[in-house]
């Protein structure tokens, strides 16, 4: 999602870099390597270890929180499922009477006891990752529906986060390097408009242009059910066409920030003396591309992380507008249903998916940058 | 094939429509019974019968599963013949356990006809099974005129799929709790308590009875393919049928637009839009009666709309015609007046009675009067509360419903020009709306109405539980304004009469007293106005004539069934 | 008018991946700043000397000891008390880029301290803009030039001078001038030092000075003390003169063997001595911290910690005796091979 | 308090200020562009209303007319002139996004400045916080939210985002006071007695401006994004005329994605929107130079 | 580590301690070192204010074999004209005019694309002002090696990894373990030893330092300073170092030129500069370093403020306004520089102290 509260999380967000600079360790003078010695590296590993521990407790904490904040309130939204039923079934050419009854059937278990009591429960089942059953698909349990939602969500998401990365990232290289250039300016204006439109304006153009001015793809749905799934080329073939606009719309949406975010970084990496250096000990232009871009893309995994678990539950806009059945859609559609157990398993699930991979974002840094990894300055 | 229909597997091709009672769900299971289900209603889910759509009368169906009934005067016995050819599509043939089991997983929902609850109007009090094809189901003594057609509604599922579902002892336990005292209340217990395992029950594949059976769905569609047992299957046209589906009515337009659907049930649709559906190859309207009308409903316990006057006067404001041409132009007739009941059933109950009703047609200076009549007063142009306080005119309505949206709006600009006050707000969504409409936090809001074609059920609409009146263990009870959901707050005997009571009786009575009563509530509310008859629903059914010809006709009795019931009626054929 | 005793401080290192390590900066440092008078810390880099620097300012906590200002105890205040004591003493940044507000002119950045005395003592407020003209003549700029400028339009030496006019605004007891030169060029860096000398003969202002370049620490007036510091301990202290002169420590040798030989103007000492290894902080804290380092390390060296001792006399090495003033502060090491050696440069004839 | 002369040396000082920024402005003509649209845009907010009788006209007649000179947008399925729309709901959508963004950044700088300036405890307190309002999506949360929330009004809708939205600029805000910490103007105006109040209002907060500025900005698009998507999904009630509204009842009531018809009704506010993010993106590019006094010059 | 315990010294030049190469740095292929010739080199810096002369035709020769030292202050030009000889102005600077002959390369200013890319580290070779951050961050000191080999085509790397580290063990590290380290890994001094250590590897044989010692500790400073010293002789480099601390540049050159305001205001041996400065900067400067010896009253700071781009003054002599000794000639034009056997300084006051031969380096 690209509306104010991720602000921070999305990639022009987090432009600079993220420091790892000069501390204490740089200041002495010591003469002896700090690290790389057998001992030090197990230290290192270890260190991880513990940072991952650190991480998971605090990861678990924050997902309490969140599980106690969405079970008040969603339990405080006004708006009684029942009714909402009995309604629909009369719509549906049933008596009042039949609906009545039958609504009462549907609903004859919905959480009773007191409200501490319920979030007790509530809590327990989480425990054994039972988010309940589904009130507006009776018998359908929670996670199923949640699982099944997610891999519709995985699709656009993943194929247009990093369609839009590859695609941003490139770009935002150039426009870096020729920063004062005409394109370079034109790159970075781009940028800077299609990270600031939100998405649904951007959906709701792609949808008019591409279905109504100049209809050549499919205005929504999944995937035509005529064609048997598996990796069978009719199937693939609809898959692809249906995501096609939702990823598009996706990639615009976020290929803004990354070449904006690229370009920063990229700037301060040229401003870093190592590249200088490096230009002074003749080394190739390859080269030389290789060390500005790896050190220019190293906070952007970061960002390319966190953002692919806030797009996770962020999908919202895009999946309502293209009709994509993920959990965005999912989450709608439960608050409409008054599902409880399904809004907060949907909300939940969302949320816990930016902690982990707020989690894994940090640890990808450790990983991928040798001075977290082996423990010199963090 | 996802752009036009240009797919098609073997002659008959495949059949694209959508289900519009509900939205598909991929995950839910394959089971009737679950509201979600995958299962849909005329291609592989069978109902005994299916009704027809008259304008008086429900007791009107087509033969479904059940061949033919019979039925003895004062519907004490219904006697169901099953088809003799009928078949499930894994060959076993449809018998009379299949019922009875169905009758009994139908106990575990609750519902008119099958409720344990003793003195219920038009439970049932035993169910026989004859021989092979036959079954009796007879009616307890407190009878009702719904029985037969509840019976009919019956939906039927294969005993030996579902029959596991139902304990062993389960009949002694149903006739237990169909008695009084502990031993029928644990015995309710039990059977209520499976209601759960039956809605959340998970065939592992379609077995259904009807043309058609589920072979595949996804988020996006279901696809079935023809059960080559079904009883007529000769006259099943389709190899296949794609349901899609739809989140918002825009996601129909759409389909419509690019000719993809070769029918679609009533859907709201704007003018422009309806110009592009009817420009599309192929595209037809088919419109029928349906009955529904939209209305603008009172909370009689807010001031001023307590006042008749006030009523009067706002229905002498509003110009229904322009306003169903904002909101609803293809779809929707403007009400001649309010009823209570849907124009064209009401020539048929009220005849010349009709005419004799006051039509509140435009009128500012009867509107005039009657505020002044209600004390109100006129202040700076604006009219205000009798003791002066400024009088806003807060319309609401649900944010989904944009021809309600519309409605409202045009309402409020028309009042606006009329120096009222009025603005409309919406509730995110219908749940909240009606949470909000019950607790009796909206002054004015839109209300559906004239759910025929049951008398009971067109006037229920007005003077049921929303108004007050509650059928409780078999009897009538009247709760006051802003207890057990009574919103509108009209009152419980006006000129005499007790409306609810009234229309309560609709259920027992027979057909000259129900004609009786529906004139004397028809004048009734025309008086007193608990709601505004806005406009009355058109069913307006799309049909697509490029690949398939023979559809119901304008105003057929076929046209509000699903399209599977029109295949069983031989009427789709290839083109 | 300011003494410490005992000061130890140990920073803890936090969000490091290897997990906590704790820096020693000082292992129970002594100190005493008479009024007027003028010291000089001196050490190699991360030896402590800035966080003695703003411990003596009041501006970081320390573990243990006591510091004691003109009487007073400080552990004995109130934090509002304790405050206002500290407040006589000044800190003078070592960067005066960064201890300018770039977004403030130097007008609101006298104004604010001075405006806030005049407001307590009931001055007129026209007193302000007077009293931050005096201050910048004081320091040798002209009001007029500076006043409505932004500290980037500035060049260094200005800069520390305003940076100097900013700490007179309270009429300080004590300035601690942090490597207040080391940032300024070379041919203004000596005026800045004049000036803090002038203050210190003019105004009876005390001076700590703070610095690696112990050339620079000659410059800040007579009878001005010497502290030697390493890995948070005085190894050796005296007269500037005295110790500059007559190293007796290892370490302070060292340090003034390496200082670069101006050729042409400079012969190089007779003497040199080289550390034998470079600085590791992780270094064992056992016996003496500088005997992994030392050249003429013994094994009592590496077991027992010297503690800070008298220069012997008759002196241990070939040098004649310095003549020690009565009532100087006394010349003391620490280490338990005191020898004289001649390593700084001698002038070329 | 304040002696006279010092008043007209700041009054001066804030003279060059605007002085600076309008060169600043005028080194690139876009920034002047964007200006003008803000400006174009803020008078919309203020004086559209005025423009137009309190209830706009409707043309029963001229439903989803087609664009022409007198309704260049067309109209609407009322027959209301979409620019007129367009115009008076500017107001409702500025105004929630002005108090967003002065929520966002009171509560953002306040809490930043608190946890940066007093470490410690506090620090990691209201950093958790933060943490929570970061990691909870924001527009789930506000879905769930406006079902238990009825928003009454463009303020408060703006209260709700605001609170929804701080959490980034607390961050920012709070890493810069640590550096700024460490600078030497900080330790030095501490080391000089000035009240705390001083510190924080006339040393810190004039070096974060830039960033305050920006986040303001940006508090503003993203509060207005916000609110007009949740008009748009249909989420919130209106009782106004609301760009979000308008997209929703073109899409959703008018087909404007499947007719041409109300196209012109769905790119009206399509437009507005924008045409405003460009003019915050071009006048955020020149956020930098406008408060730093060394860029400012020359 | 066996570095002497306790080492004298009576001269700076020659008295290193042996030649024990610990591993055997390679010596470089036979050849004398390069000379360098920079001639009315002008380098311009585009700012707000137009293009501003940040060196103005500034002539340097210097000779085979020596350790060269520029002297100057912050902003004097230094480090652009250093940038010069590598034809590595950075932009918003160009290069304006004027040329730089490297023996065996011709004028560098000449140099294009891959030509002056292969001249740079392996013809010369550049130790950055900042080598606290002259590595890349993600990568190995070995890695970075061997980027630098393969960019130069050296097809023999495992030789040119044992040359590594042969050159890092003679500088007193463990080369292996150095190779295998990050940036992070290192301290100061030994980061500065990887950059000398890039520098050479490829027997660059013309050495030029930016400030090799600043943001370093005394003790490590000394131990830096001899190294260059011993690695010069050793390698027989021709070498150029700059650095705005005259002591440290009396302490290692054999010659010592001093900047004023992008101009060579003085140039000669250091012990001559030192010991007898002619122009008026040069004496202001080394009377305003504060020493350990002598008397501290007799050190006078120079009065005014060292100049910027935006301050230089446009016409006549660039110190003037500092100047103990200005004259009326020093308002209009600038002076030129005057070669007086080894000396060359560029003064209006000093002109009669010149020879008649000495108009211009080597006329
Ligand atoms: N804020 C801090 N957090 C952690 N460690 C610190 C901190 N400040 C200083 N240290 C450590 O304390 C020791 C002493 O530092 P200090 O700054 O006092 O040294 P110094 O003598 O002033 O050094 P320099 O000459 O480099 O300024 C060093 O090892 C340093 O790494
Ligand atoms: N990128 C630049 N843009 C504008 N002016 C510059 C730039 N780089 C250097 N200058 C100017 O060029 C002049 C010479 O700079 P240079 O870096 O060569 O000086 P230096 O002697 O190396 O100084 P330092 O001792 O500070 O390193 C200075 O006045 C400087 O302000
Ligand atoms: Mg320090
Ligand atoms: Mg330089």
């Amino acid at each position: 999602m690209k509306l104010f509260a991720t602000r921070d999380a999305s990639p022009a967000g987090r432009g600079g870099r993220t420091g790892h600079t000069g501390s204490a360790d740089d200041v002495g003078t010591a003469d002896a390597p700090i690290a790389p010695d057998p001992a030090g590296r197990r230290a290192a590993g270890r260190a991880v270890r513990r940072r991952l521990a650190g991480h998971l407790v605090r990861g678990l904490a924050m997902i309490w929180v969140v599980t106690t904040i969405s079970f008040v309130i969603i339990r405080n939204i006004p708006g009684n499922p029942v009714l909402g039923q009995y309604e629909a079934l009369i719509e549906r050419g049933m008596s009042p009477d039949q609906a009545q009854r039958a609504t009462a059937a549907l609903y004859g278990f919905l959480p009773t006891g007191s409200l501490w009591q319920q979030y007790v429960d509530y809590l327990k089942a989480l425990l054994h990752l039972d988010l309940g059953q589904s009130l507006s698909t009776p018998g359908t349990e929670v996670t199923t529906l949640i699982a099944h939602a997610a891999s519709w969500t995985i699709l656009p998401v993943l194929g247009g986060t990093l369609l839009s990365f590859l695609l941003g990232v490139t770009l935002g290289v150039y426009a870096g390097i020729k920063r004062s250039g005409k394109l370079g300016d034109a790159l970075a204006i781009s940028g800077s408009l299609l990270h600031g439109v939100p998405q649904y304006v951007l959906g709701l153009l792609v949808l008019a242009i591409f279905t109504t001015l100049w209809p050549i793809l499919p205005a929504g749905g999944p995937v035509d059910v005529e064609f048997t799934p598996g990796l069978n080329g009719p199937y693939l073939a609809s898959l692809i066409q249906h995501a096609t606009l939702p990823v598009l719309t996706y990639a615009l949406a976020s290929y803004g920030g990354w070449v904006l975010a690229m370009k920063s970084s990229v700037a301060t990496v040229l401003g870093d003396d190592f590249i200088l250096a490096a230009e002074l000990r003749g080394l190739s232009r390859w080269v030389l591309f290789r060390y500005i871009a790896r050190n220019a893309i190293l906070p952007l995994f970061t960002i390319l992380a966190l953002s692919l678990g806030m797009l996770f539950g962020g999908a919202i806009f895009i999946e309502r507008i293209f009709n994509y059945p993920g959990l965005g859609l999912l989450l709608v559609n439960s608050i409409g249903a008054r599902d409880y157990a399904l809004m907060g398993g949907t909300f939940l699930v969302t949320t816990v998916a930016v902690i982990v991979a707020n989690i894994a974002a940090d640890l990808l840094y450790a990983v991928i940058d040798p001075r977290v990894r082996t423990g010199g300055a963090a | 094939g996802t752009t036009g229909n240009t797919s098609s597997s073997g002659a008959g091709g495949i059949y694209t429509t959508i289900d519009g009672s509900k939205q598909i769900d991929a995950s839910a299971p394959i089971n009737p019974f679950n509201p979600q289900g995958s299962t849909f209603m005329g291609y592989d889910a069978m109902s005994l019968g299916w009704p027809k759509n008259d304008l008086m009368n429900p007791d009107l169906f087509y033969p479904g599963l059940a061949g033919s009934w019979s039925v003895t005067p004062g519907q004490g016995e219904v006697v169901i013949h099953l088809r003799p050819q009928a078949r499930w599509s894994d060959g076993k043939p449809v018998t009379s356990e299949d019922v009875r089991t169905s009758i009994g997983l139908a106990y575990t929902q609750g519902g008119s006809a099958y409720t344990v609850n003793s003195g219920a109007a038009g439970a049932a009090a035993d169910i026989t099974v004859v021989d092979a094809k036959t079954v009796k189901i007879t009616q307890g003594s407190n009878r009702s005129n719904a029985f037969l057609r509840n019976v009919l509604s019956t939906v039927v599922v294969p005993a030996h799929v579902y029959g596991s579902l139902l304990p062993a002892g389960f009949w002694t336990t149903l006739k237990t709790a169909q008695g009084t005292g502990p031993a029928a209340d644990k015995a309710k217990a039990v059977i209520t308590g499976l209601a759960q395992k039956v809605i959340g029950f998970s065939p592992p594949a379609d077995v259904s009875a009807g043309p058609f059976v589920l072979e595949r769905i996804n988020p996006g569609a279901a696809l079935l393919k023809k059960n080559p047992y079904f009883y007529d299957a000769a006259k099943i046209v389709p190899d296949k049928v794609k349901v899609l589906n739809y989140t918002g009515n825009e996601q129909i337009w759409n389909y419509l637009v690019s000719g993809k659907l070769d029918n679609a049930p009533f859907t709201a649709v704007p003018a422009a839009v309806m110009a592009r559906i009817k420009a599309t190859k192929g595209n037809e309207i088919r419109k029928g009666y349906s009955p529904v009308a939209a209305s603008l409903a009172f909370n009689q316990a807010h001031k001023p709309y307590d006042n008749v006057h006030v009523r009067r006067a706002l229905a002498y404001l509003i110009d229904r015609g322009q306003l169903t041409r904002v909101a609803s132009p293809e779809a929707g007739t403007p009400a001649v007046t309010t009823t209570g009941i849907h124009a064209s059933a009401a020539k048929a109950w009220l005849g010349d009675g009709l005419a004799k009703l006051n039509p509140y047609k435009v009128d500012p200076a009867k509107a005039t009067k009657e505020l002044k009549a209600a004390g109100m007063v006129k202040r700076n142009g604006l009219w205000a509360m009798p003791d002066g306080k400024p009088w806003k005119v807060r319309l609401t309505v649900p944010a989904e419903f944009s021809d309600w949206v519309a409605a409202a709006k045009s309402i409020a600009s028309q009042l606006n020009d009329h120096g009222i006050d009025a603005t409309v707000t919406t509730s995110a969504d219908y749940t909240l709306y009606l949470d909000e409409l019950a607790s009796g936090k909206l002054d004015i809001g839109f209300w559906l109405m004239a759910l025929g074609p049951s008398p009971y059920n067109i006037y229920q609409r007005l003077y049921g539980s929303a108004n007050g009146w509650s059928l409780l263990a078999g009897r009538l009870r009247h709760s006051p304004p802003g207890k057990d959901g009574n919103w509108m707050g009209g009152p419980e005997v006006v000129g005499g009469v007790n409306p609810g009571e009234l229309t309560n009786r609709l259920n027992l009575a027979t057909p000259e007293e129900q004609k009786r009563i529906v004139g004397t509530l028809a004048g009734l509310t025309n008086q007193q106005l608990p709601v505004i008859q806005l406009y009355d629903y058109v069913n307006t059914q799309f049909v697509n004539t490029t690949r398939y010809t023979g559809w119901p006709p304008a105003g057929s009795e076929a046209l509000r069934l699903p399209a599977g019931v029109w295949m069983q009626l031989g009427m789709i054929e290839k083109k | 008018m300011i003494s410490g005793t005992g000061i130890t401080k140990t920073y803890r290192q936090r969000g490091n991946v290897l997990g906590g390590r704790d820096v020693r900066a000082l292992r129970g440092v002594d100190f005493s700043i008479p009024k007027g008078g003028a010291v000089s810390f001196i050490g190699e880099s991360g030896c402590g000397k800035t966080t003695l620097g703003r411990i003596i300012a009041g501006l970081e906590t320390y573990e243990s000891g006591e510091i004691v200002i003109d009487g007073t105890p400080m552990s004995s205040l109130r934090p509002k008390r304790r405050e206002a004591e500290f407040r006589k003493i000044q800190l003078i940044h070592q960067d005066p880029y960064s201890a300018l507000n770039p977004t403030r002119t130097i007008h609101q950045t006298l104004e604010a301290p001075l405006a806030l005395r005049a407001r307590r003592t009931g001055r007129p407020s026209s007193w302000v803009d007077d009293r931050a003209e005096e201050l910048l003549s004081l320091v040798g700029i002209d009001p007029g030039y500076v006043l409505g400028r932004y500290p980037h339009q500035l060049s260094g030496g200005m800069r520390q001078r305003v940076v100097i006019a900013r700490a007179l605004t309270v009429d300080p007891e004590m300035l601690v001038a942090d490597e207040s030169v080391s940032m300024i060029d070379v041919s203004m860096r000596l005026s800045v030092l004049a000036l803090l000398k002038d203050l210190r003969e003019r105004l009876g202002v005390s001076v700590l000075f703070i610095t690696h370049d112990i050339a620079t620490a000659r410059y800040i007036g007579d009878e001005g003390e010497l502290y030697v510091l390493y890995r948070g301990q005085v190894v050796e202290r005296g007269l500037t003169e005295s110790v500059i002169s007559g190293p007796v420590h290892p370490y302070t040798q060292s340090l003034l063997s390496a200082i670069p030989v101006l050729h042409g103007l400079e012969r190089p000492g007779r003497e040199r001595v080289v550390p034998t290894e470079a600085l590791d902080e992780r270094h064992a804290d056992s016996g003496c911290l500088f005997a992994r380092r030392c050249p003429f390390r013994t094994e009592r060296c590496t077991a027992e910690l010297p503690e800070l001792m008298r220069v012997e006399e008759p002196p241990i090495g070939g040098l004649a005796p310095l003549p020690e003033a009565p009532g100087a502060a006394p010349h003391e090491h620490a280490c338990f091979h005191p020898v004289r050696r001649s390593v700084i440069p001698e002038e070329a004839a | 308090m304040l002696p006279g002369g010092q008043g007209g040396a700041r009054a001066t000082l804030r003279r060059n200020f605007w002085r600076g920024v309008g060169r600043v402005l005028r080194r690139k003509p876009s920034r002047i562009a964007g200006v003008a649209i803000i400006a174009l845009f803020a008078l919309m907010a203020v004086f559209g209303p005025m423009l137009y009788p309190a209830h706009l006209p409707r043309d029963d007649n001229a439903l989803y007319a087609a664009p022409s000179l007198a309704h260049p947008f067309g109209t609407d399925f009322e027959g209301t002139d979409v620019l007129a729309l367009v115009v008076t709901g500017a107001r409702y959508v500025i105004l929630t996004g002005l108090a967003t963004a002065i929520i966002t950044v009171a509560v953002g700088t306040a809490l930043g400045l608190l946890a940066g300036f007093h470490r410690g405890r506090w620090d990691t307190v209201l950093m958790r916080i933060t943490d929570l309002q970061l990691t909870i999506p924001g527009l789930p949360l506000l879905l769930v939210l406006s079902t238990v929330w009825k928003f009454e009004g463009p303020l408060e809708m703006g209260l709700v985002l605001g609170l929804l939205g701080w959490g980034g600029i607390a961050r920012a805000v709070r890493s810069q006071t640590l550096s700024l910490r460490e600078r030497g103007f900080i330790e030095a105006a501490r080391g000089l007695g000035l009240p705390t109040r001083h510190i924080i209002v006339r040393e810190l907060l004039p070096g974060m401006a830039p960033y305050i500025a920006m986040n303001m900005l940006i508090a503003v698009t993203g509060a207005i994004y916000a609110q007009v998507g949740l008009f748009f999904l249909g989420v919130l009630p209106f009782d106004s005329n609301n760009w979000g509204v308008m997209l929703n009842l073109a899409v959703f009531g008018g087909g404007a994605l499947t007719s041409a018809a109300a196209l012109p009704y769905l790119l009206a506010p399509l437009l507005a929107i924008l045409l405003l993010t460009l003019g915050i993106v071009l006048v955020v590019d020149a956020m930098d130079e406008i408060f730093n006094p060394r860029l400012r010059e020359e | 580590m066996n570095a002497p315990r306790l080492l004298r010294r009576s001269r700076p030049a020659g008295t290193v301690s042996g030649g024990a190469v610990p591993g055997g740095a390679p010596r470089p292929d036979a050849g004398p070192p390069p000379g360098v010739r920079v001639r009315d080199l002008t380098v311009v810096y585009k700012t707000p204010l137009g293009e501003l002369p940040a060196l103005g035709g500034v002539s340097l020769t210097i000779d085979p074999g020596t350790i060269t030292g520029i002297v100057g202050e912050s902003g004097s030009g230094k480090s652009t004209l250093a940038l010069s000889l590598l034809n590595a102005v950075q932009p918003p600077g160009r290069i304006a005019g004027g040329s730089v002959e490297v023996d065996g390369l011709g004028d560098v200013l000449k140099l294009k694309g891959d030509e002056l890319r292969g001249a740079r580290g392996r013809h010369l070779g550049y130790v950055f002002q900042a080598a606290q951050n002259s590595l890349n961050p993600l990568k190995t000191v070995g890695k970075q090696l061997l980027d630098l080999g393969r960019s130069h085509g050296v097809d023999d790397l495992a030789a040119l990894v044992r040359d590594a580290r042969a050159l890092l063990e003679r500088m007193g590290l463990d080369g292996a373990r150095v190779l295998d380290s990050h940036q992070h890994e290192l301290s100061g001094g030994m980061r500065q030893r990887v950059g000398i250590m890039l520098a050479l590897v490829l027997n660059a044989r013309l050495a030029i330092l930016d400030e090799p010692t600043t943001a370093l500790d005394m003790i490590t400073q000394a131990t830096i300073l001899r190294i260059v010293r011993e690695v010069h002789k050793e390698r027989g480099l021709t070498t150029l170092m700059v650095t705005h601390d005259i002591g440290v540049a009396a302490e290692v050159t054999d010659r010592l030129a001093v900047m004023y305001g992008g101009r060579v205001v003085e140039h000669g041996p250091t012990m001559d500069v030192l010991g007898a400065p002619s122009h008026p900067y040069t004496q202001g400067l080394i009377r305003a370093i504060p020493r350990l010896s002598g008397d501290p009253a007799e050190a006078r700071a120079l009065p005014g403020r060292p100049p910027t781009l935006g301050t230089l003054p446009t016409q006549g002599c660039v110190f003037r306004e500092r100047c103990p000794l200005r004259m009326e000639v020093c308002e209009t034009s600038a002076p030129l520089p005057v070669r007086r056997e080894e000396r060359t300084v560029a003064c209006h006051a000093r002109e009669p102290y010149a020879s008649a031969a000495g108009r211009g380096e080597h006329a």
